[in-house]
């Protein structure tokens, strides 16, 4: 066990260095602008986050005007998109009558390109903070909603069956057998969307009236050309999809533990 | 307490996959009553199992429980389903897998648990309440899905095979512990058994099914001299003969 | 009763269930009337519903519209195609082998967070920006629904289904072949609908933000520059991006129905 | 008649223009007034005079337009000289001038205010939110020697970035005090908002301040410096056209633009250049300097030919 | 044909979980030999069985079949799951299940197909074939699952607890079944069951597991004359008294 995660630990640095080195060398051998090479941008990185003072745990001003605001905001449009996408995707699983009455208009929202009604949001929901949650929901709502809809519609008929046998209430149907049930592929839906929030977040920033953010750092930084910073955004943006992700797994270990148990079963 | 009348079911009707289960199929079943049901694989046991306990709607006849038409549902009823292994819930410790239909009676936590960990004992299980049902073996688990619904103590209980997967000795052990609950709790119980002993061994009553679609080819009443135990009850000539009859029965040649 | 909808089918005829639908859609219609009508929404920006949809349908009419369209449809479709062709097998490797999954995990979830926007001037200068840039980048976001739901979705096959086929002495390949993939399947094809709209939504994102002349985000963009901003003619075209989407998604459920029949059979007609 | 059938019907190659390197142009433009000379000059058989074949390929917005630049996909682009010194700046490109294109005239760009605004004076404007398209480009750069000569401290000013179509509903929503707007926003707001100019960035130090021109790389220049030459030619000489001669502008705008025909009669239009001066656009580069948008001075005239037309 | 030797299994080795299934069990099975397994329920007999086919890596000792160490799944061996249901393919209709597994076979389509149809005749399911799984009642379930096995035609073919979901008829005719098919391809079957006549009655050699972690307990030869009869068999006295004698040894009074 121990050892199988060392082996995976060790291999998985491998890897890392190692695409990082092709990655060094390919950026020195194309020697393009645009495309600057790792170690300019994590010096880049250094300078524009991490070189502040120890009392601020090494963050500068501007690590701090850029991505605090903008993790505060993903996470919050996170927490109401992924809430959003499971009661209505357990509404639309479960109901066929919900299912009847929304799918369509449903549809319909998903298909929706964002940046084409970004005049409709600002118009409803007014410049700033409203609007860029809006639409960070707007956009991550889906994989979550579709999942859990996949997940509550194909519960084991069985489980269904037996509790109606024992007349379970709709609460205990609800919490105890269907979204327990459902949690696999809802995680599913929910990992698209942690990633998708991040990828959001920075589109939010683009909305008019930002003044903050990575996302309004990153564009910026295209903007001018500043090229090695534009970069440093975006390797700031890989790193904290990787770490939002492990938190996720984590999390995920720990309430599918039954779920991967069952799943060892087998070799 | 059971009124089945002119009960049909008929599966994917008007598709090419469609099968006749059950057709008019009458049988009552008094209040307290142990009832064993018998029939060849396939025939549509099953099937009435799942109607008495208002999981299907029949597509003719009616079911009445307590004189109340099946519609949803009826209360204080509990079921083992023949396929225990996925009627268990597998996020749940055995425990709780038996624990949780007692929330709707009014128990508070830990009596529940008690009730659980109770029926648990009396199926075997002392030990086993905390792991998860993919760690037991299928007796196992076909003995946790017996103790949740004992656990329940319901008025109407429904067996569909529930001690197929154990061994000889747990078998005996588990039909005496029916008889036992039944006495204890006055109890309707409906056991379906393809085992021919079983049924004249725990049943008052045990009612043959015909082959597809299912009606009632025979019904016996069991007379044997009680309390019953399993050495001297099944060598009663009254079991030997029962027995024989039902085997009879069930093969085909209808003697009654 | 109401209780029973948790569980069981509601046999609903086919009208109830188009009626049912068309209620939904003509209350959404006439929720965006009412806001605009009243003035909750400046109809300037947010124009009634009604005008939106008339709008709409005599930009079927217009030739310049209609290949806008087809060129988005174009990218749209090649875009989701490829997405697909490169995402299942990947799925079924990183879902079937730990060890790659977690070994390259890190580069994986270190690339998934990589906004477009940041792409898009990348990718034009790696390879250009005809239809090819619109189609990496939409292939490059639409990878990952489909991804996602083929590794989570073998995860949720049955070990016991999977071991009666290795008793028969069937190698992991042919395992995951007969076992895992169908099983998985219809979590994929969710995964692959998810994808559609994602896909769509990209094609015309980028359309709006870097379109080199054509497709249906041209379109908006340049109604969006007129002074004032043609908003019909924005939500005209949000109009037929929307219907496409729920073609498409009708059409993939219904596909997903035929190819599925044991699902939907077994679990019963729920939806 | 559009610009495309004449250059469709141009010789594919005309010696008389002695030896162009190449004589088939792709060339990145914006869809707003600014760039109108290159289809006056396509519209008016400019180019094919000179021997060459100019196909525009509309982009949003200029910074999209670098890559294509750098990649070779385009010969050259029309943009913004803010955007394009930045991009020199940082190495993005090796910039090359090949002809000015517009400069601002009075009453093209305009910091507006609504009617029932308490914004009455440039003075008013400090401590206001007002729009720009784009951070840290033209638009700011202007405003600020403009306020400087206004005496209003142009630190306190909150730019936000807005794009095009928001700009009226942020305004009337008053997410935005004061609005920067170009042609034809201008006219637009003026006649059907009634709204209020309060200053002209165009004005003051600023006048006919340089905002877009025709640019390539270095490189490309270094291998096409005749076609170059032809390419300055014709730009200029369609800008001597349309001095004075609205309708020649008005009459292509339609055909890139979202401006109908009726505004295109009423709209102020910018200055096109009709001759390079390095003098000018070096203005341009300084005051980026100043503002720390450079990390070094650019000196503007060795990106810049000497004009060769008329 | 199969040599267990000192085989062992522990589950969740290092967790609060750990259980013991299986500790130190010798067995060899011969050639052609037909193997039956009594035992009490959890006691270890799937997890034995799991162990013989490869599917788990037992945690002490070793398995070979016909000599070779068992690292994976042996050639031509097919098993009968407990949890049937499982095992069966939702996505395919039943004569694709049974079909299924021919793949590995060398055969043509139309002869795959022919082979299925006939097993599933032999377990008296010749009307099945284009039904999918879950439109089949628990009985039909389990038979198409035996008919799988039967199908493939396996060397050796483990069973575990193949009969339990049937009628008493249809038992009888699958346990002929199994021992015409034994007799006609030389198969060596193991199977595992909890009922003690049946062990007696197909068995050559009845093997006795002891509870939890199991080992042989008690290994017994039957010497019935052949061929046996569901009638004269199992009146034959030797019958009688062998399945008393395995009966005294599953409930733990060990004679022998
Ligand atoms: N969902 C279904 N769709 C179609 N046919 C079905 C369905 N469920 C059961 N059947 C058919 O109905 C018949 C009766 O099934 P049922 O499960 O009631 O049998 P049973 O008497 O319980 O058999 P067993 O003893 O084998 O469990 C079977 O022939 C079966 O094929
Ligand atoms: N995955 C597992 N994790 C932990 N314990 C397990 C697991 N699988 C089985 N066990 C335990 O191992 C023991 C033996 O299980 P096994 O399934 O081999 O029993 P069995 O003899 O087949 O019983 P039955 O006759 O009831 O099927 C049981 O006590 C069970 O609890
Ligand atoms: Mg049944
Ligand atoms: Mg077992």
């Amino acid at each position: 066990m121990r050892g199988r995660g060392m082996r995976t630990a060790v291999f998985r640095l491998l890897v890392l260095v190692g695409l990082v080195a092709i990655w060094e060398a390919g950026t020195w051998a194309a020697d393009n602008p645009f495309f600057p090479r790792p170690s300019t941008i994590v010096v880049r990185m250094h300078e524009l986050w991490f070189s502040g003072p120890p009392t601020a745990l090494f963050l500068t001003e501007g690590a701090v005007a850029d991505i605090l605001p903008s993790l505060g905001r993903m996470a919050l449009g996170f927490a109401g998109g992924a809430l959003g996408g499971v009661v209505l995707g357990l509404a639309v699983g479960l109901s066929a009558r919900v299912y009847d009455y929304l799918d369509g208009v449903l549809q319909f929202l998903r298909a929706i390109p964002p940046p084409a009604l970004v005049t409709v949001f600002l118009v409803l929901f007014g410049f700033g903070l409203r609007m860029q949650l809006a639409f960070i929901m707007f956009s991550i709502v889906w994989p979550v909603l579709l999942n859990t809809a996949d997940g509550a519609r194909s519960v084991e008929p069985l489980h269904l069956q037996t509790c109606q046998a024992f007349r379970l209430s709709r609460a205990e149907r609800l919490f105890r057998v269907i979204l327990p049930s459902a949690l696999p592929k809802m995680f599913a839906g929910l990992r698209l969307a942690l990633s998708l929030s991040l990828i959001v977040m920075v589109f939010s920033e683009l909305l008019p009236g930002t003044t903050n953010g990575i996302g309004f750092q990153l564009t910026f930084a295209y903007q001018s050309f500043d090229l090695p910073a534009m970069w440093a955004g975006i390797v700031l943006l890989g790193v904290l999809g990787y770490l939002l992700n492990e938190l996720f797994l984590v999390v995920e270990r720990r309430v599918l533990a039954w779920h991967h148990a069952a799943q060892r079963l087998v070799g | 307490m059971l009124e089945i009348d002119n009960l049909s079911h008929v599966y994917g009707g008007g598709t090419p996959n469609e099968h006749h289960a059950i057709d008019g199929l009458n049988l009552s079943v008094a209040e307290g009553e142990l009832l064993c049901i018998v029939g060849p694989s396939g025939c549509g046991k099953s099937t009435l199992l799942r109607s008495i306990a208002g999981l299907i709607t029949p597509t003719g006849g009616q079911v009445k429980v307590e004189g109340n038409l099946v519609r949803q549902t009826p209360d204080n009823l509990a079921v083992v389903f023949q396929d225990y292994s996925r009627s268990l819930f597998p996020w749940m410790s055995v425990a709780d897998n038996v624990a949780l239909p007692l929330r709707r009676k009014n128990m508070d936590k830990s009596r529940r648990r008690e009730a659980a960990q109770e029926a648990l004992e009396s199926v075997g299980l002392e030990a086993a309440g905390r792991k998860y049902p993919f760690q037991l073996s299928g007796g196992m688990q076909q003995r946790v899905a017996i103790a949740r619904a004992l656990a329940y103590r319901p008025t109407l209980m429904l067996m569909d095979e529930p001690f197929g997967s154990v061994d000889a000795q747990t078998r005996e052990d588990l039909e005496d512990l029916v008889l036992k609950v039944r006495g204890h709790h006055q109890m309707t119980i409906v056991l379906i058994t393809h085992d021919i002993d079983e049924s004249v061994y725990v049943g008052d009553r045990v009612v043959v099914l015909s082959k597809a679609p299912a009606h009632v080819v025979g019904d016996l009443k069991v007379d044997l001299p009680g309390p019953r135990d399993q050495i001297t009850t099944r060598e009663h000539p009254d079991f030997v003969h029962l027995r024989a009859e039902v085997g009879r029965l069930v093969r085909g040649h209808a003697t009654v | 009763m109401s209780a029973q909808t948790l569980s069981r089918a509601v046999p609903a005829s086919a009208t109830t269930r188009w009626r049912r639908r068309a209620t939904g859609a003509v209350c959404f219609a006439a929720l965006i009337e009412l806001l605009s009508r009243t003035g909750v929404a400046d109809p300037e920006f947010l124009p009634p519903a009604t005008e939106i949809v008339g709008r709409a349908a005599t930009l079927l009419l217009d030739a310049d519209f209609r290949a806008h369209a087809l060129t988005s449809a174009l990218a749209w479709a090649i875009g989701l195609g490829l997405a697909a062709l490169v995402a299942v097998p990947l799925g079924l490797l990183l879902g079937s082998v730990p060890i790659i999954d977690a070994a390259t995990r890190s580069v994986v979830e270190f690339l998934r967070p990589i906004p477009s926007v940041a792409l898009i001037p990348l990718v034009a200068l790696v390879i250009g920006t005809g239809l090819q840039h619109r189609v990496a980048l939409v292939v490059y976001a639409s990878l990952w629904p489909i991804l996602y739901n083929t590794m989570y979705g073998l995860r949720g096959v049955d070990p016991l289904a999977k071991e009666s086929l290795r008793a028969y002495g069937f190698g992991p390949l042919a395992v995951l072949r007969r076992v895992s993939l169908p099983s998985a399947a219809p979590f994929i094809a969710t995964g692959v609908r998810l994808a559609a709209g994602v896909a769509l939504i990209l094609t015309v994102s980028t359309e709006i933000v870097a379109g080199r002349g054509e497709g249906i985000g041209v379109f908006i963009y340049f109604a969006g520059i007129a002074v004032p901003a043609r908003m019909a003619d924005i939500l005209a075209g949000v109009f037929w991006v929307g219907l496409f989407g729920v073609a498409v998604n009708a059409l993939l459920v219904a596909a997903e129905r035929r190819a599925f029949r044991w699902h939907h059979a077994q679990w019963g007609e729920r939806e | 008649s559009t610009g495309g059938a004449s250059t469709a019907s141009a010789p594919p190659s005309a010696p008389a223009n002695g030896g162009l390197e190449k004589t088939q142009l792709k060339i990145a433009t914006l869809p707003a007034i600014d760039s109108a000379a290159l289809y006056v000059a396509i519209d008016q058989g400019l180019f094919e005079k000179e021997g060459l074949e100019v196909t525009p390929q509309i982009v949003q917005a200029a910074p999209e337009a670098i890559p294509m630049l750098v990649k070779g996909e385009i010969d050259a682009m029309f943009g913004n000289y803010v955007s394009m010194f930045a991009a020199h700046d940082k190495n993005a490109l090796k910039l090359r001038i090949l002809a000015e294109g517009s400069r601002a005239a009075p009453d093209s760009l305009s910091i507006m205010a609504l009617p029932n605004s308490p914004i009455k004076t440039p003075k008013d404007l400090e401590g206001k939110t007002i729009n720009v398209n784009v951070l840290h480009n033209f638009q700011e750069l202007a405003l600020t020697q403009v306020l400087k000569a206004n005496n209003v401290d142009p630190a306190t000013i909150k730019y936000v970035q807005v794009t095009f179509q928001n700009i009226m509903p942020s305004w009337k929503d008053g997410q935005i005090d004061a609005a920067y707007l170009g042609e034809p926003m201008v006219t637009a707001a003026t006649a059907g908002m009634g709204a209020r100019k309060i200053l002209d960035p165009a004005s003051g130090p600023a006048a006919e301040f340089p905002i877009s021109g025709y640019v390539s790389t270095q490189g490309w220049y270094d291998e096409n410096p005749k076609v170059s030459a032809a390419f300055q030619r014709a730009i200029h000489n369609a800008a001597k056209l349309m001095e004075n001669n609205r309708e020649v502008v008005a009459k292509v705008l339609p055909t890139f633009t979202q401006i109908d025909a009726g505004t295109a009669a009423t709209v102020t239009f910018p200055y096109f250049s009709s001759n390079d001066n390095p003098v000018r656009l070096q203005r341009v580069a300084d005051w980026m300097l100043e503002a720390k948008w450079l990390t070094k001075p650019i000196e503007v005239k060795s990106l810049m030919s000497p004009t060769t037309s008329g």
